[in-house]
């Protein structure tokens, strides 16, 4: 229970404390220090999660499962590895001249207020919580990704709010409905609160539920980043801070696709049928499709990273719509496409600075300027891109595996995209990585840490799921259905 | 079994569904209107129809956290927004007229289709209804999905920004008419988002205007796929 | 393995050793006959090769080992070869140790050594003749691997002794497909050992040259193991075509006496044979080189053809 | 009991080690190729001889704990992953112990990197043949292609490298994609991936086909076959040579023993029409290459085409073996399964030589282009006579190697006529023709090669400081070279060691029938069908050539001088008049003018310098991939057009997926 406070405290705490000093130096400890403490308080609520299993807290506004926990924990340590790397980027940006000091105070409070939200909307078990969070979520996202307030970054962040307030709207539309059917089993009180909601799931209108997952699966959809929702994914990727495109491709998407996810749950214990996962499985087909072929016109390395989340977002989707085992799947590509991807756009965001340009015919020759950036870059894609010996791997076999199974025209599609999409991606970035050094050394030492912990750990899951998280996996996927 | 029914209706409900019926014709309204500062005002009016409408069911349930409700959408979307966007307008010198990217006449042809589409939806949730107010629900769907076509149809940013918060009218009559009150919470989440948002575009108004030298967002097509 | 059996082996390489040059002075005498110019002596070979012998060799400044060690490996493999070949009788012991595919792969082995000779000193020639005969080379080998293995499908077997005992010992059948391989194995003869129409071993005129393009270096010695070697593969070319196609009076077993028949025999077939490769030569035209791959692929045609008569008419026996 | 099996998989984490080690200790040049290449290369004679014993030990199992919750990875060693790993080990040693002398300081990526690299490649290897489940199998896979990419664009400072490499990455990806398909076909409803549900588990109609060609297109773009052998002549080329040696000799053969795997091990009953498809996309394949590497004018380039053309005589001994066994006729496809094998092996060996050769060739002049060689026997006699070895076995030549296999193919060959389907009968002859032919043209191909390299005049001045081969890497050319000898004059004992394997596979055996023969001679049939005796053939050529030799010298005369060659009477000879590598390649290309496509350039008449220029490229680039990459570029510029940038449009997006989700719902 003090472990839940002081996972949501810290980093709202922390957000003040940057608020008045964010401008002085320091400040990127300070912000690292934070999210130090959000971790481990992340991680001994875990650990007690693990020993006592789930629990609700404060006037059962918030609850923790084995779902959000894991969650909680990756959110967590994404946030505090990406306040490690953003400390020299953001140094180096300063010196650049790219950022003013305050600026660079907005930066580290919304970065914390981020975190603060996201931990908030995977944490609380009612369901108007989860959309004021979402929508905050939204919020301070959009003043990151304006921070540079260049053209494309305001166009970027104008239609980024534009488009996710308007899908936060349907979302709350949709969980109005969801009150509007629960009313009547539940009363005013806990109509809500997911846990109640999930105790008397049978009961539910089926007719509202169905209606009201439209409007959820739109507008958290649209954060998601499903196609054709997808449009405002890559501009804000590409014209935001990079640590700000680390975390959200790395957590935003996930949470709300986790958002979504726990509407899933409600509505096919109403229903009885098979209809959110269908509908989960089309669009996430779709997602996993169109980007792929985005993939081959991207110029910017962020954009083209930004619409590779959206393909993987797509999979994540897919293994939903599928449940069973591919929801054990789509759970661990989740954690591995969160640090992979982070651990890319970390690498990226190095690179971007040593070559002066997001443009990838611009960047060339890294591995010779700075090995670890250009191996950083290399594996991270070809861990995204599914190679084995990397976990993306290990769920994407998980995923087709239960697709062939069960939805076997399902697989040639998802593969011939995935083959797009590797044959697109990996050209761009063995150019990049590889040939004669256009690139500048960096001024600062990167913060390359992050990258190899990421990939680390990546190339764990890829070999060996230790049986606890397995287990832990299997727990949140029998939640899942 | 209808026609029975509306005689058992008690005048609140009948003074809700008369909000409700104000409601759409206001989105239509504005969906309609050429100019910003009418704009505005038709907002502030369907501001002023949802505290109306938020302040009976407040007074008939005896819900006593409707009226903190009703008080802030009072003085937030009758007042304080109203009135920001009026500075707002003058202070950037925003051309009165408003350019759509469709005609009025084709756009409210639309809006009614889509009215009959939103009750069509509306249908089974408002049979299902408990609360004497059946019809609101549609209408708040239709209100929401009215002031999207709007957003759609506004090549501006100001207008585009009072369809958004013309959206939140609607969803915000959705939780306290329709549903005749949810959790606190959410109103004020809902209240707050409004807020933040309307500063925010604000903010933003400034910068784009900095940046593009007009609001028009027609210009802001850069970032794109070739 | 018996004593008779290494006696007929060395008869039978001692009689290939000295009757090769003599069949190819034959040839010549015949052509000289035929184109009604005085003929050389028989012996004229041995002549030849004995002059060669005593000769000093003038060799490239840039000729390497390779260059010096080929003329004897090609000696070897064809005097190998003509032991391989049953001639004067089937019970060899060498007849196990190569079947016809490892024979044509012999002969194969002979040419790249001479191929990679002819490229060593590095002289425009040298390759010139070296790439054409690889040419002729890799068109004749697969043709005279489907004329074997039509005779080995008549024989189930591709060992020649197994081969020649079926086609002249069992019960006699007249095998069509044997018409055309014979048409097809002596068109590949006609290439493989550098006679007219493809290549013509009397020319000295570089620009047509195959064989002897290939050779100009070699002098002395090393030059007469070539020749020597050029007159073995013909007569072990002779002799494929004698065990395949005209196999009767070859013993079985190698009893001194069935051994003299069958030199006796041997002689005659060489007589003859040996005129009429003078005839076809004297009545044929040198071709251009690239009209050789279509003379070989009418020989491969014709293999293959020969292949499928036997599956045709006479598989069911 | 598994002892064995234990002991492999720790030779193949030895070489994970090393490779830690190499990178851990990357600036310790010494220590990384005078200890760790070599410690490679011990392993790797270890795991020949842990591999040889497997052969004949019984199938041992094993799980690790690693891999999925559900699906830990399972290991597997029995005969055919023995052999295969024999051939990994032991053509590995020779190579490992070249590539410690050929890494050298300072060229582009460090030895330490190499070293990990390269040994992570040797593991995965090993581990792809001990793999028994799906799931292991394409992580170790994988990890192969991945690693082997790596090696490949060491030298990424070139664009054509990383291009090679990119092509090679982009082909192995697909491979891999429709063998995980086809492990889904196999594993069906019951979606275990474990090979022996596989095996227990059998499918029903059309899907063991179904199965079977999407394992032929996976282990085919492995191996290089038609047409999805475009990577192949790109990525050899573009590797260091002992990389392209390990890639052609040892990893092409994994995408064999994959599909032997599958199609013999896994699939429960074979379709005779399968060995017919295999038959025909070898021939194929094999013609296409043996074609293609006569015209080239790259030395590597030359070899990788050749690989395909003996990947593809692999695949005609593959498809034989499939026929026959579809056919219930056990000893029959026992022999093409043998001679298939038999030329896995032999391949490994030679080519590996080969590759090596060229790269000592191309350490001493820093020189691909065949145009740009010549005379090199005499700078780098070490190098040239053990080229030879590999040439002649290349060629198939006997008493080398690769003669006994592609014997033991055309043997396979002539007993087909058996066979209860007409027109098999009337094909196979036909058939047996072509491989007759590739072979020839094989001849003509290796005579070209090593002509050009190391015969002749040095066609360059800097050739003349050309040197040679430094110890460890004549060590390594030593090693393989007299593999290919020994493969080729004890064929028994290689028999003997494939009959497992055969009996394992397709039940039936050669092993008694050779061996009752004696060590020297080969007879697999019966003595009367057919015998081959290397062992007689290189005795009598070896004791007749002294021979003559003394003879001659004893009789006549030693006397010998040396002159200027004969210069037809024209003085200017130059070096640069030798035949060219194109110009020895013109009558291929005259004759197989249809298959090539073809671009030159004819200097002017008037040109005080002229340039001629001429390019043989590969049609299938044109037919088939071009039109590909531009279907997906079709696909990318329509896909582009919904996101124009309007905002608008944006919203519509919502708009109406919201309305349609809407309509749908209720409706």
């Amino acid at each position: 229970m003090i472990e839940l406070a002081l996972v949501l405290a810290t980093p709202f705490a922390t957000a003040i404390l940057l608020a008045l000093f964010g401008h002085r130096r320091g400040a990127a400890e300070i912000n690292s220090a934070g999210s130090l403490l959000t971790l481990v308080a992340a991680a001994a609520l875990t650990i007690h999660i693990i020993s006592d299993g789930p629990m609700t807290v404060y006037d059962e506004q918030f609850f923790v499962d084995p779902l959000n926990v894991f969650l909680i924990a990756l959110t967590a340590l994404v946030g505090f590895t990406t306040s490690l790397f953003s400390g020299p980027y953001m140094r180096v940006e300063h010196d650049h001249g790219r950022l003013s000091s305050a600026r660079l105070r907005l930066y580290h409070s919304m970065f914390q207020m981020f975190m603060c939200t996201m931990l908030t909307a995977l944490s609380t078990n009612n369901l108007g919580i989860l959309w004021v969070a979402m929508e905050a979520a939204t919020l301070t996202t959009v003043l990151l990704v304006s921070l540079y307030r260049t053209p494309a970054s305001l166009e970027a962040a104008w239609k980024y709010f534009i488009l996710c307030g308007v899908g936060i709207a349907q979302a709350l539309f949709g969980t109005i409905l969801i009150y509007f059917a629960a009313e009547r089993v539940l009363g005013q009180s806990g109509a809500l609160l997911w846990t109640h909601l999930d105790a008397v799931k049978s009961h539910l209108e089926p007719t509202v539920l169905s209606l009201a997952f439209v409007f959820l699966f739109v507008g958290y959809g649209t954060k998601t980043g499903l196609v054709p929702l997808h449009n405002w994914l890559a501009d804000a990727h590409a014209e935001g801070p990079t640590p700000v495109s680390a975390v959200l491709s790395g957590l935003l998407l996930n949470v709300a696709l986790y958002a979504i996810i726990r509407c899933k749950v409600l509505v096919d214990g109403a229903l009885n049928t098979h209809f959110a996962g269908n509908m989960m499985m089309a669009f996430g087909l779709l997602t996993v499709v169109v980007p792929a072929f985005y993939l081959s016109r991207q110029k910017d390395v962020k954009r083209l990273f930004g619409y590779s989340s959206i393909e993987h977002m797509g999979l994540i989707t897919f293994a939903f719509g599928m449940g069973g085992v591919a929801s054990f799947a789509g759970l661990l590509h989740m954690t591995v496409h969160s640090l992979t991807k982070s651990a890319i756009f970390f690498a990226v965001g190095h690179a971007a600075q040593m070559a002066g340009t997001q443009i990838i015919d611009d960047i060339r020759g890294l591995v010779k300027m700075s090995p670890t950036i250009g191996w950083g870059l290399m594996l991270g894609s070809l861990a995204i891109l599914g190679m084995p010996p990397f976990g993306v791997f290990t769920s994407e076999f998980m995923i087709l595996t239960t697709s062939i199974k069960h939805y076997p025209w399902a697989t040639p599609i998802l593969l011939t995209a995935l083959g797009v999409a590797f044959a697109s991606m990996f050209h761009k970035v063995q150019g990049m990585v590889f040939g004669e050094p256009t690139v500048r050394p960096l001024a600062h030492n990167p913060a390359l840490l992050p990258v190899f912990l990421h990939l680390g750990l990546v190339l764990m899951l890829g070999l060996w799921i230790p049986p606890y998280l397995a287990e832990w996996y299997r727990q949140a996927a029998r939640l899942i259905g | 079994m209808i026609p029975t029914f509306l005689h058992a209706i008690p005048l609140s409900s009948q003074v809700i569904n008369l909000c409700a019926a104000l409601m759409l014709l206001l989105a239509f309204a504005m969906l309609a209107q050429r100019r910003v500062l009418t704009l505005i005002n038709l907002f502030m009016m369907q501001g002023f129809v949802l505290f109306v409408s938020t302040l009976i069911v407040a007074l008939t349930t005896n819900q006593h956290e409707l009226l903190v409700s009703a008080g802030i959408t009072l003085v937030l979307k009758v007042i304080a927004l109203p009135l920001i966007l009026h500075r707002l307008i003058r202070k950037l010198s925003v051309k009165w007229d408003i350019e759509t990217l469709l005609n009025i006449p084709t756009t409210m042809l639309i809006g009614i289709a889509l009215v009959i589409v939103a009750f069509n939806v509306a249908q089974p949730i408002s049979q299902l209804s408990g609360t004497i107010t059946r019809a609101t629900i549609g209408i708040a769907l239709a209100c929401v999905l009215l002031a999207f076509l709007m957003m759609i149809t506004r090549s501006k940013a100001v207008p585009q920004v009072i369809a958004f918060l013309a959206m939140e009218n609607g969803l915000f009559f959705a939780a306290t008419s329709a549903t005749y009150g949810m959790p606190m919470v959410v109103e004020l989440g809902i209240a707050l988002d409004a807020m933040v948002g309307m500063v925010i575009g604000g903010v933003f108004f400034f910068h784009i205007r900095q940046q593009f030298d007009s609001l028009d967002i027609r210009q802001m097509e850069r970032v794109k796929e070739g | 393995m018996n004593f008779y059996a290494l006696f007929a082996q060395l008869l039978e390489l001692a009689v290939a050793l000295v009757l090769a040059p003599i069949l190819n002075g034959w040839i010549n005498q015949c052509r000289a006959w035929l184109q009604n110019r005085s003929a050389p002596p028989l012996l004229q070979t041995y002549y030849t090769l004995s002059k060669l012998f005593h000769k000093d060799v003038l060799l490239a400044h840039n000729a390497s080992t390779l260059f010096r060690a080929a003329p004897y490996i090609i000696f070897s493999c064809m005097a190998l070869s003509c032991a391989i070949v049953p001639t004067l009788s089937t019970d060899l012991i060498f007849s196990p140790a190569a079947d016809a595919i490892a024979l044509v792969g012999l002969f194969a082995l002979a040419r790249v050594f001479i191929a990679l000779a002819g490229m060593d000193v590095g002289t425009s020639f040298g390759s010139l003749g070296s790439r054409r005969e690889m040419l002729i080379g890799f068109l004749a080998e697969p043709a005279l691997l489907m004329v074997f293995f039509t005779t080995s499908l008549i024989s189930q077997s591709t060992s020649l002794s197994t081969i020649v005992e079926t086609l002249a010992h069992r019960e006699f059948a007249i095998y069509p497909s044997l018409a055309f391989a014979g048409v097809a194995f002596t068109m590949v003869s006609l290439a493989e050992n550098a006679r007219v129409p493809i290549d013509n071993p009397a020319t000295h005129l570089e620009l047509t040259m195959i064989h002897e393009a290939m050779i100009l270096e070699y002098s002395g010695r090393h030059l007469a193991l070539i020749e020597w070697a050029s007159c073995l593969k013909l007569f072990a070319y002779s002799c494929i075509g004698i065990a395949l196609f005209f196999p009767f009076g070859i013993p079985e077993a190698a009893q001194p006496a069935a051994l003299a028949l069958a030199a006796i025999i041997l002689i005659l077939k060489l007589t003859v044979g040996g005129f009429l490769l003078a005839l076809i030569e004297t009545l044929s035209a040198k071709m251009r080189i690239f009209r050789a791959p279509e003379f070989l692929g009418t020989a491969f045609l014709l293999a293959v053809l020969a292949m499928l008569v036997h599956l045709l008419l006479e598989a069911g026996q | 009991m598994h002892a064995l099996l234990d002991w492999i998989v720790l030779v193949a984490c030895g070489w994970l080690l090393i490779g830690l080690i190499g990178i851990a200790f990357s600036r310790q040049f010494l220590l990384i190729t005078r200890l760790l290449f070599p410690f490679g290369a011990a392993l790797g004679l270890l795991l020949a001889a842990l591999a040889l014993s497997a052969l004949v030990a019984g199938p041992q199992v094993r799980i690790l704990p690693l891999g999925l919750p559900d699906l830990p990875f399972h290991l597997r060693l029995d005969a055919l992953s023995g052999f295969f790993l024999f051939l990994l080990g032991a053509a590995g040693a020779g190579i490992s112990i070249y590539a410690a002398g050929y890494f050298r300081r300072g060229e582009g990526t460090t030895p330490g990197q190499q070293c990990l690299r390269y040994h992570v490649f040797l593991a995965s290897m090993a581990f792809v043949m001990l793999a028994d489940d799906g799931y292991a199998f394409m992580v170790a896979w994988e990890t192969m292609a991945l690693s082997s990419f790596f090696l490949v664009t060491s030298e990424h400072r070139h664009a054509e490298i990383r291009r090679a490499g990119y092509l090679y990455l982009l082909v192995a990806h697909i491979g891999a994609v429709g063998i995980l398909l086809s492990f889904g076909v196999m594993a069906g409803s019951a979606g275990d991936y474990t090979f022996d549900a596989m095996r227990e588990f059998s499918t029903l109609g059309i899907w063991p086909t179904i199965a079977f060609l999407l394992a032929l297109f996976g282990f085919g773009a492995k191996a290089g076959l038609l047409p999805l052998h475009i990577w192949l002549p790109e990525a050899h080329p573009a590797a260091p040579s002992p990389v392209s040696a390990m890639m052609s000799g040892v990893m092409l053969k994994t995408a064999i023993y994959g599909l032997l795997r599958v199609s013999f091990d896994l699939l429960h009953a074979q379709l005779w029409w399968w060995g017919v498809l295999l038959l025909l996309i070898g021939l194929a394949s094999a013609l296409f290459g043996v074609i293609f590497a006569a015209v080239q004018t790259d030395m590597k380039r030359l070899l990788a085409y050749s690989s395909i053309e003996n990947i593809g005589l692999i695949f005609v001994g593959l498809g034989l073996a499939l026929i026959f066994k579809s056919f219930l006729a056990p000893n029959l496809a026992a022999l093409a399964l043998t001679a298939t094998l038999y030329h896995c092996l032999n391949h490994a060996f030679f080519k590996s030589l080969l590759f090596l050769a060229t790269g000592s060739v191309l350490h001493a002049t820093g020189e691909r282009n065949l145009g740009k060689l010549g005379g090199l026997i005499h700078r780098m006699p070490w190098v040239a006579w053990l080229a030879l070895v590999g040439a002649l076995a290349s060629a198939g030549l006997p008493p080398f190697n690769g003669f006994v296999s592609e014997w033991l193919l055309l043997q396979s060959f002539l007993f087909t006529s058996g066979l209860p389907q007409g027109y098999l009968n009337m094909l196979l002859p036909v058939v047996a023709g072509a491989v007759a032919l590739i072979a020839a043209l094989a001849g003509f191909a290796m005579v070209k090669f090593y002509g050009i390299i190391f015969l002749g005049q040095p066609r360059e001045e800097k050739l003349a400081q050309a040197h040679d081969a430094g110890r460890l890497e004549r060590i390594g050319l030593l090693w393989l070279a007299a593999g290919c000898i020994l493969l080729g004059v004890l064929p028994n004992v290689v028999i003997a060691l494939l009959d497992p394997v055969t009996r394992l596979l397709v039940s039936g055996g050669l092993g008694a029938v050779a061996s009752s023969h004696g060590w020297w001679l080969l007879a697999p049939i019966s003595e009367d069908r057919a015998s081959y005796s290397p062992a007689i053939f290189l005795c009598s050529i070896a004791l007749f050539m002294p021979l003559v030799y003394f003879a001659v010298r004893r009789y006549y005369h030693g006397r010998m001088k040396r002159v200027a060659p004969w210069d037809c009477g024209f003085p200017l000879q130059t070096s640069r008049m030798q035949d060219s590598a194109e110009g020895f390649g013109q009558p291929i290309r005259r004759i197989f003018a249809p298959f090539l496509r073809r671009t030159r350039e004819h200097p002017s008449p008037f040109d005080t310098e002229p340039r001629y220029h001429s390019r043989v490229e590969d049609p299938f680039w044109y037919w088939l991939y071009l039109p590909l990459t531009r279907l997906v570029e079709r696909g990318t510029r329509i896909i582009a057009f919904l996101q124009q940038g309007r905002i608008a449009i944006y919203l519509l997006y919502s708009f109406v997926t919201l309305l349609t989700l809407l309509v749908l719902t209720r409706g």
